[in-house]
């Protein structure tokens, strides 16, 4: 039985809230947002019919306070609670909490959540259901003979992981067995103080990866999809900047293996909602499954762009226990897409994050332009959360009319007052191993380099003129002030003169 | 009509910029080269088209302090710093700089953070590029490194201290061995 | 031999010269705007790399002047000129004058534009090439009985129309014998004032009718394909006001059969570039060609949207001399589309004409939105042309899901300082024969009444709360400048007060 | 806490408000009826944002007229004009507007545009609803109509003449024959 949700309660802000806000008011569904004492004014405050705040700055003191959302749904009779990326998306409490008190979390079963929080569990898991993995040890190590034995068994590099670890924390790659011990010993360090879980494990390090997901989607019914590949191998330090649908690597015969493995994936643990696979990718086009992400991805919209689709309105019907519409033959794949990932930080200054008043905001708008944002001209960006500040991704109709308009895009849009990495992205769209499609995951740590970030020859000049000009103008507006303010001054004195002879010639 | 004359600072350049006002169009000299300029106000001290010879530019003024001249300008997507002066105000500014000390470093908080911890002490000699201190802004750690060489002198702040954008952390003053040896 | 442009000159303004300079710019082809005397301050001015001022202020005096845009061309070193559409984009002339420069007009060959230009001459050459017209007269008519004679074969009602008319205007329809000699004599006065052409011709009027065009694109190579079609019969006073990619009457069999018909209406004019065949389709789904627009279409990009296509790229491509890269059977259509013109204008005071200053601008963004305008904050409309300011496109897997979408996009969407029709599409998109899709071109003049349209019954409220918070904190500030004020004049007085002792003394 | 009171004006009604600030709230009354309401200030006198009751609203000033009390407001993607009043200014008003001759409708452009021609004559008797002039703009004809039967006293405006937004096109004087049939 399909149920409908009366109000959702969407527990994000920045963009991802936006973005879910949008979907809730084209479906007339009502929505609450939560905020943090400094996110009052903030854009999803705004958007959303109702807004509850959490009280607090940073997100321990707000997003990540179960018992205050609970709360905030008690309060607002919100039935279902959207948790954007992020947060409190993939927490396990957060979706018992929820359960427990008949709200909907809009999000996969607490069982799917457990096994993929961590690495060794979900690992295991995948053996058991026949998914490839990469070769390495079957559990945790942590003695440096074991280690020994089975880097001899996988081969050299290999890569010692944490069981609790993400982000690209808790990682170490070693080449060779002299220095197998310290670096055990090292990662269990760093595992035990970063994620208060010590358990690290083996796997074959693959040189030059590329990084592809698979989009799935299943509902309560146990019908499973995929939505085709994103390539996200353009990262800096394992973050994600740029992504793209499809993958310029992929062709017709690697995306359906690769769909039906996910799919397979997401059968193994029951999966329902929205959710991500993640695959290494190596040079010889292997792939093995990496991890799956529990949740709604920051760089979603090149799949809905590319298949016609809105996954959020997809999360949401499978949510309220409806069948998928979308069988998977009728996922049809058109055009290509790409999203920059905007960010308030400076790539000439070391990436330093940047933070201030939106001095100025200028969008690009057209055809193929697509702007998930959560600023606006005047808003004053947080220092406490995520330095996203908005996604541009572009549509068109194969991968080199998409990076001409995103060429064209970033030439139309202004953000000042912030620093922002769109420099950056100018920079990107200008080498030819990009363009060629031949990024792996190290390109960017490898090769940027802030030197090179291009600057219009024209600026300075035209920046000269017209502040010169300003200045000029605005210093004869304040000589002739001055010169009106000087004869009220003397009309004050001849008024005061006047008033003197007055008195004088009463006194005398 | 009457000439101004402005000395003009931009990326670290000095231009001798002239401007006259000739019909419709501003006739304006950057180093002796001319320029014919016809300007349309969008919003007065904000938005500005400017015909550069024919070519068009829409600019932004973000930043102004007109007591100072110094404006931040948004021109083709780029933001650049601008400083204006006449030319008396311009000499008056040469003397005063020449007053400042080069031999101390002022380590100032770029954003607004909290401080990590700091990497040096007082009195340790650093390097120049040697990091001084960690700050935390959007969940980043980011370490901040001395301009010069020299000896740290003071640490203004407290490990988990929240500052301010332009606070001043730590300075160091210049050793002369490091500076010699440089 | 394909040319490459080295610069290209907009002969146009508002949303159609930023659409064409987008694609320019993503291209890297340096682009010329023209601008009339009240245009200095138009977007377009800014947005292409030279700008050349036309002078005067009507149409006429500036976009329509043909000896200026040459000399603009030759002043700007410009190598070919794009139309837009209107203006002169379907001039002969101007074809001709630009040919002579040896300057490249993006349209389509004079022989094209002539004979289209024509609805006699049109029609005589569809006959000829066996296009299904709409029953009529073969030539002009004049006389009476003969008219009678005509109108006895076809059937009434008959509706008379002038060869040179366009745009609505020059049409009467008649209902019986005993209105023709009244309806034709003033049918061909009305003719002959208008369009200095007293050339009067019959069709069968069609009742209820509905108004389809497929979009067509022909190479200078012979090849000539259709995009499928386009639903343009929301229309007020023969004007469009929504269109719609697919129509919800076309299905896939009439979809082809109008395409084949459109290009073979295209071969017969021996067209090149974008072309825009028009249908009057009658209750029956029966399709008559009604005419042929030779330039690029106010509603191209819905199906740009359903094509995945960039048709101003197409069309600098052919223009080019290079072959069309699309083959009939690579046109994919995929979603729904539908276009949203806002006009400066009032509907609940009889769609009268706005202008004034854009005080403040709040565009729709995020999934499925593409806005084209020809507006920005601060912007101040000119009454001299054309009322339209920008188009909403909007882009989803099917019709219910884009009117949601739709519904949900003018919620957010703020045009204030200029009244617009906003009012209006959001009126349309709640109309149940709008939403299942059976509106024909009479429904607006028929239906519509500024009566019906909603206002959110919380505005009121919320404003007078905004408006008397703003208006009392703005009266305490006031109060206590003025204490502060009094203050001064006091220490003032108080001055004057020591002068007149001082004075007072050394006078004594 | 002081309360301050207001006569506001919308859509034609008049309505009694009080304000008073409570702690972080402020508690407003409508005709008695009271809404907790807190506000953040985007941008002084131009944006704010209003959590009326814990409802969201984002809110501008469009057009400010801070002498007489009037607004035009944008709340919810529709603009709505106000006006606020204090309760003497009100009174004050009240005297003034009984003054205003109603036996005159005054023709205004609501837009600038050129006169195309005038549809009656002066000492011409026009039924209420019936067409005055026809005005030019956006290359659209549009009648303007008479919102009172009377006499067409004076048209003020040549054919082809071009009008500001707001400019005085034709006086009618209500006769009393046709007021006395209505």
């Amino acid at each position: 039985m399909a149920k409908e949700f009366k109000k959702v309660l969407v527990a994000n802000r920045g963009e991802i809230a936006m973005r879910v806000i949008r979907t809730l008011r084209k479906l007339e569904i009502p929505t609450v947002a939560i905020y943090s004492d400094v996110d009052r004014q903030a854009p999803h405050v705004f958007f959303a019919e109702q807004a509850i705040p959490l009280g607090g700055r940073t997100s321990a003191e707000s997003y990540l306070r179960i018992e205050k959302i609970i709360d905030a749904c008690r309060q607002s009779g919100a039935d279902a609670v959207h948790p954007g990326y992020g947060f409190l998306s993939e927490n396990l409490e957060f979706a018992a909490a929820l359960a427990k008190e008949g709200i909907t979390f809009i999000g996969p079963p607490p069982e799917a959540i457990d096994v993929m929080g961590n690495k060794l569990k979900a690992r295991a898991c995948m053996v058991a259901a026949g998914i490839s993995v990469i070769p390495g040890s079957d559990g945790a190590v942590s003695d440096p003979v074991e280690a020994k034995r089975l880097a001899a068994e996988i081969g050299y590099p290999i890569m010692l992981k944490a069981a609790s670890g993400g982000g690209g924390k808790g990682m170490r790659v070693v080449r060779g067995d002299d220095k197998m011990d310290s670096a055990l010993r090292a990662t269990r360090e760093e595992a035990g103080k970063s994620f208060a879980d010590d358990a690290v494990f083996i796997e074959r390090y693959v040189e030059k990866p590329r990084h592809i997901e698979i989009q799935v989607m299943a509902d309560t019914h146990g019908n499973v999809i995929h939505l085709g590949e994103r390539e996200c191998s353009i990262q800096r330090r394992h973050q994600k900047v740029v992504e793209e649908c499809p993958s310029p690597l992929v062709d017709d015969e690697m995306r359906s293996q690769m769909g039906e493995m996910a799919v397979q994936v997401a059968r193994a643990v029951n999966y329902v909602g929205a959710g991500t696979v993640e695959f290494i990718v190596d040079a010889d086009r292997n792939f093995f499954f990496l991890e799956m992400n529990t949740r709604l991805q920051v760089e979603h919209p090149v799949t809905e762009l590319t298949t016609c689709t809105d996954l959020v309105k997809m999360q949401l019907e499978v949510a309220a226990g409806r069948r998928l519409k979308l069988r998977q033959e009728d996922v049809q794949h058109r055009g290509w897409a790409m999203e920059f990932r905007i960010y308030a930080e400076d790539p000439e200054a070391g990436f330093l994050p940047s933070t201030g008043k939106i001095a100025l905001l200028r969008e690009p708008t057209g055809p193929g332009i697509r702007h998930d944002s959560g600023i606006y001209e005047k808003y004053e960006v947080p220092i406490y959360y995520d330095p996203l500040l908005s996604k541009l991704v572009i549509y068109g109709e194969n991968r080199e009319d998409v990076i001409q308009r995103a060429r064209q895009a970033f030439t139309e849009f202004v953000i000042a007052g912030v620093k922002t990495n769109i420099p950056f992205h100018q920079w990107i769209l200008k080498q030819e191993a990009f363009c060629r499609g031949e990024c792996d995951t190290h390109y960017i740590d490898d090769h940027f380099d802030a030197k090179q970030i291009s600057h219009d020859a024209r600026v300075p000049q035209v920046a000269l003129i017209a502040a010169t000009l300003a200045y000029h103008q605005h210093s004869r507006r304040l000589n002739l002030d001055s010169v009106q303010t000087e004869k009220e001054a003397q009309s004050r004195w001849k008024l005061i003169g006047r008033r003197e002879a007055v008195s004088r010639r009463s006194t005398i | 009509m009457s000439v101004s004359r402005y000395i003009v600072q931009i990326q670290g350049e000095k231009r001798e910029v002239t401007i006259e006002l000739r019909g419709q169009r501003w006739a304006i000299t950057i180093d002796g080269e001319m320029h014919l300029v016809e300007q349309s106000v969008i919003e007065k001290d904000e938005h500005y088209s400017l015909l550069i010879e024919g070519q068009s530019f829409l600019v932004d003024l973000i930043e102004k302090n007109w007591q100072d001249g110094e404006f931040t300008v948004n021109a083709i997507a780029e933001q650049i710093n601008v400083r204006v002066r006449d030319e008396l105000e311009a000499v008056a500014d040469e003397i005063t700089r020449a007053n400042v000390d080069e031999g101390l470093f002022v380590l100032k908080a770029p954003m607004p953070g909290i401080v990590v911890r700091a990497l040096a002490l007082p009195g340790e000699t650093v390097e120049k590029g040697q990091g001084l201190l960690v700050l935390e802004a959007m969940k980043m750690q980011n370490e901040l490194v001395t301009e010069i060489g020299g000896i740290v002198q003071e640490i203004e702040v407290k490990d988990g201290e929240m500052v301010e954008a332009g606070a001043t952390l730590v300075r160091v003053i210049a050793d002369d061995s490091t500076a010699g040896a440089a």
